[in-house]
């Protein structure tokens, strides 16, 4: 099958697996087959795409021109690839804990909740190849809109106003400066590739560029930077399922992908480290890290204490990628994984805790460990991999996102990334300590993990957070082509 | 009307006086002043001096509402018919010089349908205008 | 070939013969047919002026500047193909509900006044003679005021009437500006008048007329202050009526814009010598944000609509006020896909009216569960009338923002900000229909007829096709803007 | 400054007529005084157009031998028209005071309002 082919395939699968499941909406057997075979299948291509080797990196897949002569193109690149392939694998392990975990709390309107979530594959695939910003734009905007229904999910009036604080920030951010910024780059440099090296070289001065780059990574509002962070709480109201997927997985790891990808391929990291365009980023996203570890720690609702951990945990994503050395950027990309892996099994396990207690406060998981002890365990996997600490594959990407802040000079920020992951074992590490200590007598407990197919998953990526590490070597060798 | 003597004898003398000079002014108006609007009105106001000497009832026996309804979209149909029968007959739209031999007379044919035309719709539609009124009930 | 002038007249000659039509499901049926082939007339002439260029047809045979001369070229292809398609979309769904809404012994009358409204409109696009558009102007006017008036509730009469004023005024003015040009120039055909421009431009009449078609323009065109008519128009007006009046009848008007102060005053003149975009800038920002603003607050979707169209006019004339070709072009994409985001939204709202009488906002209360078919309609459309991606709105919102972008940025981010305004009230209905629960438990509803839905699809169809393949309104305007702005 | 008033005469008067076109359009509260003024503001145009026609020792234009001035009939023909429109209009809008009345049992702007904000 020819890299064409497999691109479109990678945007029909979901959009196919959404048009059957809409289709068979009365028969939740064959939509639950469905939205498993689809995620499988996605899988397969991303593998499929991934095996073609380095030799067809940046080759451009044009479909037809959209606008003017900016054509809908997609293109294959490390960084992409690194997105998809974490996207596409999680979101397999996802649509298993999702069946489980819709079925296991009664949740209604099954078919369009899987629908919305096929589309928003569709849109994390798109955003992965996109070839230019203008392809880029309409998957993001894709993925807003179709992961809406999802935050809505309960149709209550917590759900509602949830998702209304999701929307207005995601769209006001999105319209309201990625476009324009879009926009502009177009009529500075009138080219949306994004190119090796970046298009903005030499076309914009110094200020402009600075004014440029904050804009633009202001208005990826996905990527969840201070003061645009609020819609990241309020969309816990959602099924765990989907804060686990969209809000440890696709959505903000697309917004942090759009971060990455406009500093290599749009502004370049030359041009940026020239220009210094990238200063009022780099604090910004230092302040967001610790202010959000800061504001996590008083966090009583367990998938509230996540939520404000993403931020932070995003904030050095978009710091790595700020930063604007190679190393850095090897260490953004590589947080974008790790990061994946182990939020996603919190969230797992924070659904898991719930579908099993119905508890969502952190006050009442004292010893909660005795309950469920695969649970608690994969949860101390993965908070020791978010927080850094070999031997979980975490510890990797905190290494070179520090090195990158000592390589650049910036010893300020090495030390926030130190302050911060001293944080991060604060508001982690005592919900996986009091869930063991304290051991109840036996007639206060009883033996109560989660459904299988909640489980099953949670335990997988959080081996996967324990192999990971040793995987990463070869995995460097591929983030570095990353230029 | 029995009460007024004179306003229904002078309508008498009067109202074929304006037909006719309704009919004069429609039929002259190709080449002099005048032409279907006017003929038009005119030929309306006589038959609506009646109605107000006589009582739309009579009037309306004279010239009833659906009658004036269907000569409007007659007279319409007729004015734009003329123009496709130029348009058949290898003109242009409103074409009338194709409609006779020579383009003179076409233009006195054109004109003279048209505006029989106009007349015919101008003066059903204001019948049809003051009928409505007539029969409108609180 | 005789299409320029069969564009208008088969309406037209169809009209009286549908008032004599007996049966209501006949005159539909005839008027649905008419309309039909106006579309495929206009697809013709977008075929011809594609191949041959510019064509002229003289009506009676007398030459330009003395008889009346029919002039399509690629704007007027443009507009007429959007509303004879608008037309005929509309027109197929729409017998069932005006079976409804409209009282039987109407219905004849009624498509009549529809087919004479829709003569109007093609006409004014049509034609190339200043008197012949004021014509063309009233006939449509005039069979929307009744069209109005035809609604259910009693306010329609007062809404009509209210236009009726406000309209009858509009064209008087620009009667009177196409008087005070005649005074100068003797001639009434467009381009006669833009011939002599150079030497009458300097005379005080000349600006007077001005003066006059701005005022008469603006009017028609429910520009801020001047829409005051515009909201219980389309309110009030019988469904079907408020889908085409949205999509076409303001989109006339602009046309109208285009070619006064494009081709017959010339460019030079409106926007040098008489600074129009020095009005025009100021008066659309503010069109834009205050119906936004005021949209926001409206308890009834239909005249939330309304505001929302008269915000909508407010970026099609600020494309016009930038006074560059990228403007232009901006603001004949936002018009033509305008027309189907709104048509959609208003055929949304017919089918609600159908289904539970009511347009109101707090009776769309949960009704996604009872019109599944009839609120995704609504969120799609809502979609495309914010200007996300992938929908013929997002277009129009990048052509737009990038011609503002290259007159001043921090008008973009005013520009781009204010269209989030639509988020707010879009999403109010959105939430409405989907996350609340009904207030009353009776209300399922009769089920909207396939008809009606399917056009409504179409419609929707539409508005996002355009989005993903734009070329063929992003050619003609581009094609227009080069004509009107050589 | 008297030839200002004197020889432009026409223009003075159709504007007067205009502006107590409008004055009635906006000020009456009257429907049917509405409309009246509205057809005094069109004939004011009508005025303008047919003495724009006007030449200077013309006569009517009627061919003939002996006359070699003639006014402009254009101006004439194009008011016809446009008188038809404004009896359409005034027929159109007559019939819509009368449903109103119908309706509202007054024909009264302000009161009709304040039917309107007592249903409210």
């Amino acid at each position: 099958m020819s890299l064409f082919t497999l691109i479109l395939a990678s945007l029909c699968v979901p959009l196919a697996g959404a048009i059957v499941i809409f289709l068979s909406r009365r028969f939740s057997r064959i939509i639950e087959i469905v939205f498993v075979a689809s995620a499988a299948v996605l899988l397969f291509i991303t593998v499929s795409i991934f095996n073609f080797g380095s030799a067809i990196y940046h080759q451009t897949v044009e479909l037809y021109p959209l606008i003017g002569d900016i054509p809908l193109a997609f293109h294959v690149e490390p960084l992409g690839l690194v997105y998809a392939g974490v996207a596409s694998s999680l979101w397999l392990v996802t649509t298993i804990y999702a069946i489980g975990y819709m079925n296991a709390n009664q949740e209604k309107k099954l078919a369009r909740f899987y629908m919305c979530f096929c589309i928003a594959m569709m849109g994390v695939m798109g955003i992965a190849f996109a070839a230019n910003l203008l392809t880029l734009f309409i998957f993001y905007e894709i993925l807003t809109i179709s992961t809406y229904p999802l935050v809505a999910h309960k149709e209550n009036t917590e759900a509602k106003n949830g998702a209304r604080a999701y929307l207005g920030l995601l769209l006001t951010t999105s319209i309201g400066f990625f476009l324009v910024s879009i926009l502009w780059t177009w009529q500075v440099s009138h080219s949306l590739d994004f190119t090796i090296g970046g298009i903005l070289a030499g076309k914009l001065s110094d200020g402009l560029t600075l004014v440029l780059f904050t804009l633009m990574v202001m208005g990826i509002g996905k990527a969840g930077l201070m003061p645009f962070h609020r819609w990241l709480p309020a969309a816990m109201v959602a099924p765990t399922p989907v804060s686990a997927l969209l809000h440890a997985v696709a959505v903000v790891k697309a917004g942090v992908f759009c971060v990455l990808k406009i500093t290599v391929y749009i502004f370049g990291i030359e041009v940026l480290q020239s220009t210094s365009a990238n200063m009022i980023i780099v604090y910004i996203a230092a302040i967001t890290m610790l202010l959000a570890s800061l504001v996590a720690i008083q966090q009583d609702n367990l998938k509230a204490r996540l939520a404000y951990s993403t931020i932070s945990q995003l904030a050095y994503i978009v710091l790595g990628a700020a930063l604007a050395t190679s190393v850095s950027i090897v260490g953004a990309s590589m947080h974008l994984a790790t990061h994946a892996v182990g939020k996603i099994t919190l969230f797992f396990c924070a659904g898991a805790i719930y579908t099993a207690t119905k508890k969502t406060s952190i006050k009442d998981m004292r010893s909660i460990g005795y309950q469920m002890p695969y649970t608690m365990l994969a949860y101390t996997i993965a908070a020791i991999s978010i927080i850094g600490l070999p031997p979980m594959v975490g510890s990797w990407s905190k290494w070179f996102l520090i090195d990158g802040a000592l390589s650049s000079g910036q010893i300020v920020l090495a030390v926030a990334f130190l302050i911060s992951t001293l944080l991060n074992i604060v508001y982690l590490m005592p919900i996986a300590i009091n869930a063991f200590i304290n051991k109840p007598a036996s007639t206060e407990y009883q033996y109560q993990e989660a459904p299988k197919s909640l489980l099953i998953p949670l335990c997988m990526t959080a081996l996967l957070c324990l192999l990971l590490f040793f995987l990463m070597p070869y995995f460097y060798e591929f983030l570095q082509r990353i230029p | 009307m029995k009460k007024n003597p004179i306003l229904r004898e002078t309508s008498h003398l009067l109202i074929p006086a304006i037909l006719l000079f309704a009919l004069y002014v429609q039929f002259h108006g190709d080449y002099g002043p005048g032409g279907g609007f006017q003929a038009g009105v005119i030929f309306a106001s006589a038959i609506i001096l009646y109605a107000l000497l006589h009582g739309v009832k009579s009037a309306e026996q004279v010239v009833s509402l659906n009658l004036a309804k269907t000569c409007a979209a007659c007279g319409l149909l007729l004015y734009a018919g003329v123009g496709v029968v130029g348009m058949l007959w290898g003109g242009n739209y409103l074409d009338f010089n194709v409609l006779a031999d020579n383009p003179i007379d076409g233009q006195h044919w054109g004109i003279l349908l048209i505006e029989l035309g106009v007349g015919l719709t101008v003066a059903s539609v204001i019948l049809a205008i003051f009928y409505a009124f007539t029969k409108f009930k609180k | 070939m005789h299409t320029p002038a069969l564009q208008v007249i088969i309406p037209l000659i169809a009209a009286p013969l549908c008032c004599l039509l007996p049966k209501s499901r006949l005159a539909w049926l005839f008027t649905t047919l008419v309309s039909l082939s106006t579309f495929a007339i206009s697809v013709l002439l977008v075929w011809q002026v594609h191949s041959v260029g510019v064509i002229d047809y003289e009506m009676g045979s007398w030459p330009a500047p003395l008889g009346i001369k029919y002039h399509i070229d690629s704007l007027s292809a443009f507009i007429l193909i959007l509303i004879s398609a608008i037309a005929s979309i509309t027109l197929l769904g729409a017998r069932s509900i005006i079976e409804q809404e409209v009282s039987h012994r109407k219905h004849a009358l009624f498509y009549t006044a529809f087919l004479l409204c829709l003569t109007g409109l093609l006409g004014i696009v049509a034609t190339n003679d200043a008197f012949n558009v004021f014509v063309f102007l009233e006939i449509s006017s005039l069979s929307t005021y009744a069209l109005i008036a035809m609604g259910r509730n009693r306010k329609a009469l007062m809404a009509a009437y209210e236009y009726l004023i406000m309209g009858t005024i509009g064209a008087t003015f620009i009667l009177i500006g196409i008087g005070l040009l005649y005074m100068q120039t003797g001639t009434l055909n467009m381009f006669d008048l833009h011939d002599r421009m150079p030497i009458i431009g300097g005379f005080n009449s000349v600006h007077a007329g001005f003066a006059f078609f701005t005022v008469g323009i603006f009017l028609k065109l429910a520009l801020f202050p001047l829409h005051q008519w515009l909201p219980n128009a389309y309110t009030f007006a019988p469904s079907m009526v408020s889908v085409f009046l949205a999509a076409t009848a303001t989109k006339v008007a602009l046309y109208l814009l285009y070619r006064v102060f494009y081709t017959v005053f010339g460019f030079e003149f409106s926007f040098s010598t008489l600074h129009l975009g020095a009005v025009l800038l100021p008066l659309s920002i503010v069109a834009i944000i205050v119906s936004s603003l005021i949209a926001i607050f409206q308890s009834d979707v239909k005249r939330l609509l309304a505001y929302s169209s008269l915000a909508q006019i407010g970026y099609m004339t600020l494309g016009v006020s930038l006074q560059t070709q990228a403007g232009l072009i901006a603001s004949m994409i936002n018009l033509f896909n305008h027309a189907f985001i709104k048509g959609a939204l208003f055929m949304c709202l017919a089918c609600l009216a159908y289904s539970i009488k009511t347009t109101s906002c707090e009776h769309m209360a949960g009704i996604a569960k009872t019109q599944p078919w009839v609120a995704a309609a609504f969120v799609v459309g809502g979609i495309a009338l914010i200007g996300l991606p992938p929908t013929a709105g997002f277009i129009s919102k990048w052509y737009i923002v990038l011609a503002v972008l290259e007159t001043s940025w921090w008008l973009a981010i005013v520009v781009v900000l204010t269209s989030l305004l639509a988020v707010v009230y879009v999403w109010r209905v959105v939430e409405q229909m989907y996350l609340c629960h009904p207030i009353d438990n009776i209300q399922q509803g009769t089920p909207v007829p396939m008809m009606l839905l399917s056009c409504t699809w179409v419609m929707i169809f539409l508005s996002v096709y355009f989005g993903i393949d734009n070329r063929f309104p992003v050619r003609m305007a581009t094609m227009a803007a080069e004509v009107l702005m050589p | 400054m008297m030839s200002l008033i004197t020889d432009l005469y026409a223009y003075w008067i159709s504007v007067l007529l205009m502006m107590v076109g409008l004055y009635i359009v906006i000020d009456h509260n009257n429907l049917f005084k509405k409309l009246i003024g509205l057809n005094i503001f069109q004939t004011s145009v009508f005025i303008l157009f047919i003495s724009m026609g006007k030449v200077d020792q013309g006569t009517a234009p009627i061919l003939k031998d002996g006359f070699e001035t003639f006014s402009n009939p254009l101006p004439h023909v194009l008011i016809l028209t446009a008188i038809v429109v404004s009896i359409a209009t005034t027929a159109v809008g007559l019939a819509l005071v009368v449903s109103i009345n119908k309706y509202y049992k007054t024909i009264n702007e302000s009161e009709i309002e304040a039917i309107e904000r007592e249903q409210e």
